[in-house]
Protein backbone atom coordinates (compact mmCIF):
# COMPACT_ATOMS: atom_id res chain seq x y z
CA UNK A 1 0.00 0.00 0.00
CA UNK A 2 2.94 2.24 -0.18
CA UNK A 3 2.95 5.08 -2.87
CA UNK A 4 6.06 4.38 -5.46
CA UNK A 5 9.31 5.61 -4.08
CA UNK A 6 11.39 7.57 -6.15
CA UNK A 7 13.90 4.77 -7.23
CA UNK A 8 11.92 2.28 -8.37
CA UNK A 9 12.58 -1.30 -7.97
CA UNK A 10 14.45 -3.58 -10.34
CA UNK A 11 13.94 -7.34 -10.29
CA UNK A 12 15.68 -9.90 -12.57
CA UNK A 13 15.27 -13.60 -12.31
CA UNK A 14 16.95 -15.99 -14.93
CA UNK A 15 15.99 -19.53 -13.55
CA UNK A 16 15.63 -22.97 -15.70
CA UNK A 17 12.34 -23.47 -14.25
CA UNK A 18 9.25 -23.04 -16.16
CA UNK A 19 7.29 -20.05 -14.85
CA UNK A 20 3.83 -18.47 -15.08
CA UNK A 21 4.05 -14.99 -16.27
CA UNK A 22 0.26 -14.27 -14.87
CA UNK A 23 1.26 -15.27 -11.18
CA UNK A 24 4.90 -13.36 -11.92
CA UNK A 25 2.89 -9.73 -13.02
CA UNK A 26 0.26 -10.15 -9.69
CA UNK A 27 3.19 -10.27 -7.25
CA UNK A 28 4.95 -7.27 -9.46
CA UNK A 29 1.98 -4.93 -9.46
CA UNK A 30 0.84 -6.18 -5.60
CA UNK A 31 1.10 -3.05 -3.14
CA UNK A 32 2.23 -0.19 -5.57
CA UNK A 33 -0.81 1.36 -4.95
CA UNK A 34 0.68 4.53 -6.44
CA UNK A 35 1.12 3.10 -10.31
CA UNK A 36 -1.90 3.43 -12.30
CA UNK A 37 0.34 1.64 -15.54
CA UNK A 38 1.43 -1.55 -15.92
CA UNK A 39 3.03 -2.54 -19.18
CA UNK A 40 3.90 -6.31 -19.95
CA UNK A 41 5.36 -8.40 -22.45
CA UNK A 42 5.68 -12.52 -22.51
CA UNK A 43 7.76 -13.69 -25.19
CA UNK A 44 6.64 -17.83 -25.67
CA UNK A 45 8.42 -20.41 -27.70
CA UNK A 46 6.72 -21.03 -30.90
CA UNK A 47 5.02 -23.98 -32.30
CA UNK A 48 5.83 -22.91 -35.80
CA UNK A 49 8.78 -20.72 -36.89
CA UNK A 50 9.60 -19.34 -40.36
CA UNK A 51 6.57 -21.62 -41.79
CA UNK A 52 8.59 -25.01 -40.30
CA UNK A 53 7.20 -26.59 -36.71
CA UNK A 54 9.21 -26.28 -33.62
CA UNK A 55 9.28 -29.34 -31.27
CA UNK A 56 11.69 -27.99 -29.00
CA UNK A 57 13.94 -25.00 -27.95
CA UNK A 58 17.19 -25.41 -26.15
CA UNK A 59 18.43 -21.87 -24.76
CA UNK A 60 22.02 -21.79 -24.01
CA UNK A 61 23.19 -18.98 -21.71
CA UNK A 62 26.44 -17.95 -20.01
CA UNK A 63 25.92 -19.10 -16.48
CA UNK A 64 27.17 -15.55 -14.08
CA UNK A 65 27.73 -13.28 -17.11
CA UNK A 66 23.93 -14.05 -18.55
CA UNK A 67 22.70 -12.69 -15.46
CA UNK A 68 24.82 -9.54 -15.00
CA UNK A 69 24.09 -8.19 -18.57
CA UNK A 70 20.33 -9.24 -17.97
CA UNK A 71 20.57 -6.88 -14.48
CA UNK A 72 22.63 -4.01 -16.07
CA UNK A 73 19.82 -3.76 -19.08
CA UNK A 74 16.83 -3.68 -16.80
CA UNK A 75 18.90 -0.62 -14.38
CA UNK A 76 19.85 0.76 -17.71
CA UNK A 77 16.55 0.76 -18.91
CA UNK A 78 14.77 1.83 -15.25
CA UNK A 79 17.20 5.11 -14.99
CA UNK A 80 16.36 6.27 -18.60
CA UNK A 81 12.57 6.01 -17.06
CA UNK A 82 12.93 6.97 -13.78
CA UNK A 83 10.53 6.33 -11.55
CA UNK A 84 9.74 3.38 -12.75
CA UNK A 85 9.59 -0.60 -11.44
CA UNK A 86 10.88 -2.71 -14.02
CA UNK A 87 11.04 -6.51 -13.88
CA UNK A 88 12.66 -8.91 -15.92
CA UNK A 89 12.51 -12.92 -16.14
CA UNK A 90 14.06 -15.29 -18.55
CA UNK A 91 14.82 -18.72 -18.87
CA UNK A 92 17.32 -20.85 -19.91
CA UNK A 93 17.56 -24.53 -20.77
CA UNK A 94 14.72 -27.25 -22.51
CA UNK A 95 11.92 -25.41 -23.49
CA UNK A 96 8.86 -26.89 -24.97
CA UNK A 97 6.44 -25.18 -27.83
CA UNK A 98 4.21 -22.75 -25.90
CA UNK A 99 5.91 -22.59 -22.83
CA UNK A 100 6.82 -18.69 -21.56
CA UNK A 101 10.85 -17.77 -22.67
CA UNK A 102 10.70 -14.14 -21.57
CA UNK A 103 8.33 -12.10 -19.29
CA UNK A 104 9.30 -8.43 -19.37
CA UNK A 105 6.95 -5.73 -17.16
CA UNK A 106 7.17 -2.01 -16.13
CA UNK A 107 5.09 -0.16 -13.38
CA UNK A 108 5.01 3.47 -13.70
CA UNK A 109 2.86 6.29 -12.48
CA UNK A 110 1.47 6.59 -16.69
CA UNK A 111 1.00 4.38 -19.38
CA UNK A 112 3.91 6.03 -21.77
CA UNK A 113 6.77 5.53 -19.92
CA UNK A 114 5.83 2.02 -18.66
CA UNK A 115 5.25 1.09 -22.55
CA UNK A 116 8.49 2.65 -23.25
CA UNK A 117 10.45 0.95 -21.05
CA UNK A 118 8.99 -2.55 -21.53
CA UNK A 119 9.80 -2.04 -25.57
CA UNK A 120 13.35 -1.11 -24.80
CA UNK A 121 14.01 -4.12 -22.60
CA UNK A 122 12.73 -6.49 -24.82
CA UNK A 123 14.67 -4.77 -27.97
CA UNK A 124 17.68 -4.86 -25.62
CA UNK A 125 17.24 -8.92 -24.32
CA UNK A 126 17.19 -9.51 -28.34
CA UNK A 127 20.61 -8.58 -28.82
CA UNK A 128 22.64 -7.89 -25.34
CA UNK A 129 21.35 -10.68 -23.15
CA UNK A 130 23.80 -13.52 -23.52
CA UNK A 131 21.10 -16.30 -24.40
CA UNK A 132 21.31 -18.47 -27.76
CA UNK A 133 18.10 -20.58 -29.10
CA UNK A 134 19.05 -23.42 -30.90
CA UNK A 135 15.56 -24.83 -32.45
CA UNK A 136 14.70 -28.31 -32.84
CA UNK A 137 12.24 -29.27 -35.66
CA UNK A 138 11.54 -32.50 -38.09
CA UNK A 139 14.73 -31.79 -40.78
CA UNK A 140 17.14 -30.89 -37.34
CA UNK A 141 18.25 -27.94 -35.63
CA UNK A 142 19.67 -24.38 -35.97
CA UNK A 143 20.90 -21.36 -34.32
CA UNK A 144 18.37 -18.37 -34.34
CA UNK A 145 20.05 -15.01 -34.72
CA UNK A 146 18.70 -11.82 -34.76
CA UNK A 147 17.01 -10.23 -37.63
CA UNK A 148 18.57 -6.87 -39.02
CA UNK A 149 15.70 -5.15 -37.47
CA UNK A 150 16.11 -6.33 -34.01
CA UNK A 151 19.42 -4.84 -34.56
CA UNK A 152 18.75 -1.49 -35.30
CA UNK A 153 16.29 -1.33 -33.08
CA UNK A 154 18.69 -2.35 -30.51
CA UNK A 155 21.37 -0.06 -31.71
CA UNK A 156 18.92 3.15 -31.62
CA UNK A 157 18.52 2.63 -27.65
CA UNK A 158 21.91 1.96 -27.18
CA UNK A 159 22.78 6.05 -28.56
CA UNK A 160 20.08 6.95 -26.28
CA UNK A 161 21.70 5.57 -23.11
CA UNK A 162 24.85 6.21 -23.53
CA UNK A 163 24.89 9.24 -25.52
CA UNK B 1 46.23 -19.13 -18.12
CA UNK B 2 42.85 -18.38 -19.06
CA UNK B 3 39.24 -20.03 -19.98
CA UNK B 4 38.39 -20.20 -23.36
CA UNK B 5 34.46 -20.18 -23.83
CA UNK B 6 32.48 -20.56 -26.81
CA UNK B 7 28.35 -20.26 -27.04
CA UNK B 8 26.33 -20.56 -29.90
CA UNK B 9 27.49 -21.78 -33.20
CA UNK B 10 30.39 -20.96 -31.93
CA UNK B 11 30.85 -23.46 -29.31
CA UNK B 12 30.05 -26.29 -32.65
CA UNK B 13 32.47 -24.56 -34.66
CA UNK B 14 35.27 -25.13 -32.05
CA UNK B 15 35.36 -28.37 -31.35
CA UNK B 16 38.95 -30.13 -30.92
CA UNK B 17 40.22 -26.29 -29.40
CA UNK B 18 41.66 -25.96 -26.25
CA UNK B 19 39.62 -24.80 -23.20
CA UNK B 20 42.48 -23.39 -21.85
CA UNK B 21 45.02 -21.34 -23.32
CA UNK B 22 48.01 -19.37 -22.43
CA UNK B 23 48.27 -16.26 -24.73
CA UNK B 24 50.62 -17.25 -27.11
CA UNK B 25 53.39 -15.23 -28.47
CA UNK B 26 52.03 -11.86 -30.23
CA UNK B 27 48.56 -12.46 -29.22
CA UNK B 28 47.75 -9.30 -26.88
CA UNK B 29 44.01 -8.26 -28.08
CA UNK B 30 40.86 -9.67 -29.29
CA UNK B 31 41.52 -9.24 -32.38
CA UNK B 32 44.99 -11.11 -32.00
CA UNK B 33 43.21 -14.03 -30.70
CA UNK B 34 40.61 -14.41 -33.63
CA UNK B 35 43.43 -14.52 -36.64
CA UNK B 36 44.93 -16.99 -34.12
CA UNK B 37 42.17 -19.09 -34.01
CA UNK B 38 41.37 -18.37 -37.82
CA UNK B 39 44.78 -19.92 -38.73
CA UNK B 40 43.87 -23.30 -36.23
CA UNK B 41 40.83 -23.90 -37.22
CA UNK B 42 39.64 -22.02 -40.55
CA UNK B 43 36.16 -22.91 -40.04
CA UNK B 44 36.02 -21.33 -36.63
CA UNK B 45 37.76 -18.68 -38.86
CA UNK B 46 34.48 -18.26 -40.73
CA UNK B 47 32.51 -18.58 -37.86
CA UNK B 48 34.07 -15.48 -35.69
CA UNK B 49 33.68 -13.21 -38.74
CA UNK B 50 29.79 -13.82 -38.97
CA UNK B 51 27.26 -11.23 -38.45
CA UNK B 52 26.58 -10.14 -34.64
CA UNK B 53 29.95 -12.22 -33.04
CA UNK B 54 30.53 -10.56 -29.57
CA UNK B 55 33.42 -11.13 -27.09
CA UNK B 56 33.66 -11.05 -23.45
CA UNK B 57 36.80 -10.33 -21.19
CA UNK B 58 36.52 -11.73 -17.74
CA UNK B 59 32.35 -11.50 -18.00
CA UNK B 60 32.29 -8.53 -19.72
CA UNK B 61 31.46 -7.26 -23.06
CA UNK B 62 35.08 -6.58 -24.94
CA UNK B 63 35.21 -5.00 -28.29
CA UNK B 64 38.21 -5.95 -31.04
CA UNK B 65 40.99 -4.06 -29.24
CA UNK B 66 40.69 -5.30 -25.67
CA UNK B 67 43.57 -6.43 -24.13
CA UNK B 68 43.83 -9.73 -23.11
CA UNK B 69 46.64 -9.97 -20.88
CA UNK B 70 45.77 -10.71 -17.17
CA UNK B 71 42.16 -12.36 -18.01
CA UNK B 72 40.92 -15.53 -16.73
CA UNK B 73 38.04 -15.73 -19.26
CA UNK B 74 37.95 -14.96 -22.55
CA UNK B 75 34.48 -15.74 -24.14
CA UNK B 76 33.46 -16.13 -27.88
CA UNK B 77 29.89 -15.75 -28.29
CA UNK B 78 27.58 -16.06 -32.16
CA UNK B 79 25.10 -13.21 -32.37
CA UNK B 80 23.01 -13.10 -29.23
CA UNK B 81 19.40 -14.23 -29.23
CA UNK B 82 17.77 -13.52 -26.13
CA UNK B 83 13.92 -12.58 -25.59
CA UNK C 1 -2.99 -26.18 -29.73
CA UNK C 2 -3.97 -24.47 -33.33
CA UNK C 3 -2.42 -22.09 -35.00
CA UNK C 4 -3.09 -18.59 -34.98
CA UNK C 5 -6.06 -18.01 -37.92
CA UNK C 6 -5.57 -15.38 -40.94
CA UNK C 7 -8.66 -13.75 -38.92
CA UNK C 8 -7.46 -12.52 -35.42
CA UNK C 9 -10.00 -13.06 -32.69
CA UNK C 10 -11.51 -9.97 -30.79
CA UNK C 11 -12.71 -9.81 -27.55
CA UNK C 12 -14.41 -7.36 -25.29
CA UNK C 13 -16.05 -7.39 -21.94
CA UNK C 14 -17.33 -4.44 -20.24
CA UNK C 15 -18.90 -4.91 -16.64
CA UNK C 16 -18.49 -3.58 -13.37
CA UNK C 17 -17.34 -6.76 -11.50
CA UNK C 18 -13.60 -6.31 -10.43
CA UNK C 19 -11.34 -8.81 -12.38
CA UNK C 20 -8.35 -10.65 -12.31
CA UNK C 21 -6.10 -9.24 -15.17
CA UNK C 22 -3.48 -12.04 -14.88
CA UNK C 23 -6.48 -14.71 -15.12
CA UNK C 24 -7.78 -12.91 -18.10
CA UNK C 25 -4.37 -12.88 -19.83
CA UNK C 26 -3.78 -16.31 -19.29
CA UNK C 27 -7.69 -17.26 -20.72
CA UNK C 28 -6.44 -15.17 -23.73
CA UNK C 29 -2.84 -16.78 -24.38
CA UNK C 30 -4.31 -20.23 -23.91
CA UNK C 31 -4.20 -22.68 -26.79
CA UNK C 32 -2.34 -20.21 -29.77
CA UNK C 33 0.97 -22.28 -29.38
CA UNK C 34 1.86 -20.35 -33.01
CA UNK C 35 2.06 -16.57 -31.30
CA UNK C 36 5.39 -15.92 -29.63
CA UNK C 37 4.52 -12.62 -28.74
CA UNK C 38 1.68 -10.93 -26.02
CA UNK C 39 1.69 -7.38 -25.39
CA UNK C 40 -0.37 -6.36 -22.39
CA UNK C 41 -1.30 -3.04 -20.66
CA UNK C 42 -3.15 -2.58 -17.19
CA UNK C 43 -4.18 0.75 -15.88
CA UNK C 44 -5.32 0.39 -11.75
CA UNK C 45 -7.23 2.98 -10.31
CA UNK C 46 -4.50 5.17 -8.63
CA UNK C 47 -4.20 5.77 -4.65
CA UNK C 48 -2.62 9.30 -5.46
CA UNK C 49 -3.87 11.36 -8.39
CA UNK C 50 -2.04 15.18 -9.24
CA UNK C 51 -0.76 14.83 -5.87
CA UNK C 52 -3.98 14.02 -4.20
CA UNK C 53 -5.39 10.82 -2.18
CA UNK C 54 -7.85 9.40 -4.47
CA UNK C 55 -10.49 7.72 -1.88
CA UNK C 56 -12.70 6.58 -4.70
CA UNK C 57 -13.53 6.63 -8.16
CA UNK C 58 -16.85 5.99 -9.74
CA UNK C 59 -17.22 5.42 -13.63
CA UNK C 60 -19.87 6.38 -15.39
CA UNK C 61 -20.71 4.43 -18.93
CA UNK C 62 -23.19 5.20 -21.73
CA UNK C 63 -24.84 1.63 -21.70
CA UNK C 64 -25.15 -0.07 -25.37
CA UNK C 65 -23.30 2.73 -27.21
CA UNK C 66 -20.24 2.15 -24.67
CA UNK C 67 -19.90 -1.95 -25.52
CA UNK C 68 -20.59 -0.67 -29.60
CA UNK C 69 -17.57 1.87 -29.67
CA UNK C 70 -15.21 -0.22 -27.33
CA UNK C 71 -16.38 -2.87 -29.81
CA UNK C 72 -15.43 -0.54 -32.85
CA UNK C 73 -11.93 0.60 -31.09
CA UNK C 74 -10.92 -3.18 -30.99
CA UNK C 75 -11.82 -4.12 -34.62
CA UNK C 76 -9.80 -0.98 -35.73
CA UNK C 77 -7.27 -1.97 -34.02
CA UNK C 78 -6.96 -5.42 -35.08
CA UNK C 79 -7.72 -4.72 -38.57
CA UNK C 80 -4.85 -2.18 -38.98
CA UNK C 81 -2.25 -5.44 -37.35
CA UNK C 82 -3.97 -8.17 -38.85
CA UNK C 83 -3.41 -11.38 -38.20
CA UNK C 84 -3.43 -10.64 -34.19
CA UNK C 85 -5.95 -11.25 -31.85
CA UNK C 86 -7.16 -8.32 -29.65
CA UNK C 87 -8.54 -8.54 -25.98
CA UNK C 88 -10.53 -5.16 -24.37
CA UNK C 89 -11.60 -5.67 -20.68
CA UNK C 90 -12.91 -2.30 -19.13
CA UNK C 91 -14.94 -2.02 -15.62
CA UNK C 92 -17.71 0.43 -14.75
CA UNK C 93 -19.21 1.84 -12.07
CA UNK C 94 -17.84 2.53 -8.16
CA UNK C 95 -13.67 1.14 -8.45
CA UNK C 96 -11.40 1.37 -5.07
CA UNK C 97 -8.25 2.17 -5.22
CA UNK C 98 -5.92 -0.32 -6.37
CA UNK C 99 -8.46 -1.94 -8.29
CA UNK C 100 -7.72 -3.25 -12.34
CA UNK C 101 -9.82 -0.65 -14.44
CA UNK C 102 -8.69 -1.18 -17.67
CA UNK C 103 -6.99 -4.30 -19.30
CA UNK C 104 -5.77 -4.25 -23.07
CA UNK C 105 -3.70 -7.27 -24.59
CA UNK C 106 -2.57 -8.06 -28.21
CA UNK C 107 -1.43 -11.84 -29.22
CA UNK C 108 0.56 -11.76 -32.64
CA UNK C 109 3.66 -14.03 -34.23
CA UNK C 110 5.88 -11.14 -33.38
CA UNK C 111 6.43 -8.28 -30.65
CA UNK C 112 6.54 -5.47 -32.69
CA UNK C 113 2.67 -5.29 -34.27
CA UNK C 114 1.78 -6.50 -30.38
CA UNK C 115 3.35 -3.59 -28.74
CA UNK C 116 1.82 -1.33 -31.77
CA UNK C 117 -1.73 -2.16 -31.24
CA UNK C 118 -2.12 -2.10 -27.19
CA UNK C 119 -0.72 1.28 -27.07
CA UNK C 120 -3.21 2.26 -30.29
CA UNK C 121 -5.78 0.62 -28.01
CA UNK C 122 -5.31 2.72 -24.65
CA UNK C 123 -4.47 5.57 -26.72
CA UNK C 124 -8.08 5.37 -28.50
CA UNK C 125 -10.07 4.07 -25.48
CA UNK C 126 -8.91 7.45 -23.75
CA UNK C 127 -10.26 9.54 -25.72
CA UNK C 128 -12.83 7.66 -27.83
CA UNK C 129 -14.78 5.17 -25.29
CA UNK C 130 -17.57 6.44 -24.00
CA UNK C 131 -17.03 6.92 -20.37
CA UNK C 132 -16.33 9.44 -17.34
CA UNK C 133 -14.60 9.01 -14.62
CA UNK C 134 -15.14 11.03 -11.33
CA UNK C 135 -12.67 10.70 -8.85
CA UNK C 136 -13.58 11.45 -5.23
CA UNK C 137 -11.03 12.75 -2.61
CA UNK C 138 -10.58 14.26 1.21
CA UNK C 139 -11.68 17.88 -0.82
CA UNK C 140 -14.75 16.68 -2.27
CA UNK C 141 -15.25 15.20 -6.09
CA UNK C 142 -13.53 16.09 -9.96
CA UNK C 143 -14.70 14.69 -13.21
CA UNK C 144 -11.49 13.54 -14.51
CA UNK C 145 -10.34 14.92 -18.28
CA UNK C 146 -7.95 13.18 -20.85
CA UNK C 147 -4.99 15.08 -21.64
CA UNK C 148 -4.05 17.47 -24.46
CA UNK C 149 -1.19 15.08 -25.10
CA UNK C 150 -3.98 11.80 -24.83
CA UNK C 151 -6.06 14.06 -27.29
CA UNK C 152 -3.15 14.22 -29.52
CA UNK C 153 -2.32 11.03 -29.57
CA UNK C 154 -5.52 9.58 -30.14
CA UNK C 155 -5.96 12.24 -33.12
CA UNK C 156 -2.23 10.60 -35.08
CA UNK C 157 -4.02 6.97 -34.88
CA UNK C 158 -7.63 8.53 -36.49
CA UNK C 159 -5.33 9.64 -39.23
CA UNK C 160 -3.65 6.79 -39.84
CA UNK C 161 -6.86 4.15 -39.02
CA UNK C 162 -9.92 6.43 -42.20
CA UNK C 163 -7.38 8.08 -44.42
CA UNK D 1 -40.02 12.48 -29.20
CA UNK D 2 -36.39 12.13 -28.36
CA UNK D 3 -34.54 11.14 -25.21
CA UNK D 4 -32.02 13.74 -24.16
CA UNK D 5 -29.22 12.16 -22.58
CA UNK D 6 -26.11 13.67 -20.56
CA UNK D 7 -23.42 12.19 -19.59
CA UNK D 8 -20.13 13.13 -17.58
CA UNK D 9 -19.82 16.87 -15.62
CA UNK D 10 -23.24 17.81 -19.10
CA UNK D 11 -25.12 15.40 -16.61
CA UNK D 12 -24.47 17.80 -13.89
CA UNK D 13 -24.70 20.81 -15.16
CA UNK D 14 -28.12 19.90 -16.95
CA UNK D 15 -30.18 19.48 -13.76
CA UNK D 16 -33.56 20.77 -14.28
CA UNK D 17 -33.78 20.04 -18.17
CA UNK D 18 -35.98 17.91 -19.45
CA UNK D 19 -34.90 14.23 -20.55
CA UNK D 20 -37.83 13.81 -23.54
CA UNK D 21 -37.94 16.36 -26.20
CA UNK D 22 -39.61 16.92 -29.00
CA UNK D 23 -37.50 18.81 -31.65
CA UNK D 24 -38.53 22.94 -31.62
CA UNK D 25 -39.08 24.56 -34.25
CA UNK D 26 -35.77 25.19 -36.44
CA UNK D 27 -33.39 22.79 -34.81
CA UNK D 28 -32.43 20.64 -37.12
CA UNK D 29 -28.64 19.86 -36.55
CA UNK D 30 -26.48 19.40 -33.18
CA UNK D 31 -25.50 22.99 -33.13
CA UNK D 32 -28.72 24.07 -33.29
CA UNK D 33 -29.98 22.11 -30.25
CA UNK D 34 -26.75 23.03 -28.64
CA UNK D 35 -27.80 27.27 -29.27
CA UNK D 36 -31.43 26.13 -27.97
CA UNK D 37 -30.41 24.68 -24.50
CA UNK D 38 -27.94 27.34 -24.30
CA UNK D 39 -30.51 29.71 -24.39
CA UNK D 40 -32.67 27.78 -21.68
CA UNK D 41 -29.95 27.37 -19.36
CA UNK D 42 -26.80 29.57 -19.64
CA UNK D 43 -24.17 27.24 -17.51
CA UNK D 44 -25.18 24.48 -19.49
CA UNK D 45 -24.27 26.41 -22.52
CA UNK D 46 -20.85 26.98 -21.16
CA UNK D 47 -20.32 23.44 -20.40
CA UNK D 48 -21.12 22.17 -23.85
CA UNK D 49 -18.17 24.24 -25.15
CA UNK D 50 -15.76 23.02 -22.99
CA UNK D 51 -12.83 20.93 -24.76
CA UNK D 52 -13.63 17.89 -25.78
CA UNK D 53 -17.44 16.76 -25.74
CA UNK D 54 -18.90 15.03 -28.02
CA UNK D 55 -22.70 13.66 -29.34
CA UNK D 56 -23.96 11.11 -30.19
CA UNK D 57 -27.41 10.33 -32.25
CA UNK D 58 -28.64 6.77 -31.51
CA UNK D 59 -25.43 5.55 -30.37
CA UNK D 60 -23.18 7.00 -33.12
CA UNK D 61 -20.89 9.43 -32.94
CA UNK D 62 -22.12 12.57 -34.67
CA UNK D 63 -20.79 15.84 -35.79
CA UNK D 64 -22.55 19.63 -35.15
CA UNK D 65 -23.94 19.12 -38.50
CA UNK D 66 -26.03 16.22 -38.24
CA UNK D 67 -28.95 16.01 -38.74
CA UNK D 68 -31.09 15.50 -35.58
CA UNK D 69 -35.07 14.68 -37.25
CA UNK D 70 -35.78 11.51 -36.75
CA UNK D 71 -33.77 11.06 -33.76
CA UNK D 72 -34.98 8.53 -31.04
CA UNK D 73 -31.86 9.26 -28.84
CA UNK D 74 -29.42 12.10 -28.35
CA UNK D 75 -26.68 12.70 -26.36
CA UNK D 76 -24.62 15.16 -25.14
CA UNK D 77 -21.13 13.97 -23.50
CA UNK D 78 -18.32 15.79 -21.73
CA UNK D 79 -14.71 15.24 -23.00
CA UNK D 80 -14.76 11.18 -22.63
CA UNK D 81 -11.86 9.59 -20.00
CA UNK D 82 -12.06 5.85 -20.31
CA UNK D 83 -8.92 3.37 -20.16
Amino acid sequence: MTAMAQEGRVRVQISPEPFDPAAALTAFAAGRDGCGALASFVGYCRAVSGGVAVTGLALEHYPGFTERAVEAIAHDVAGRFAPIDVLVRHRYGEIRPGEPIVLAAALSVSRAPAFAAVEMLMDLLKTDAPFWKHETGPDGARWVAPTAEDRARAEAHRGRLRP
Amino acid sequence: MAALLFFGALREASTGLPREIDLPEGVHTVSDLCAWLSARAPALGAALHAPGVRFAIDQRFAGPDADLRGAREIACMSALSGG
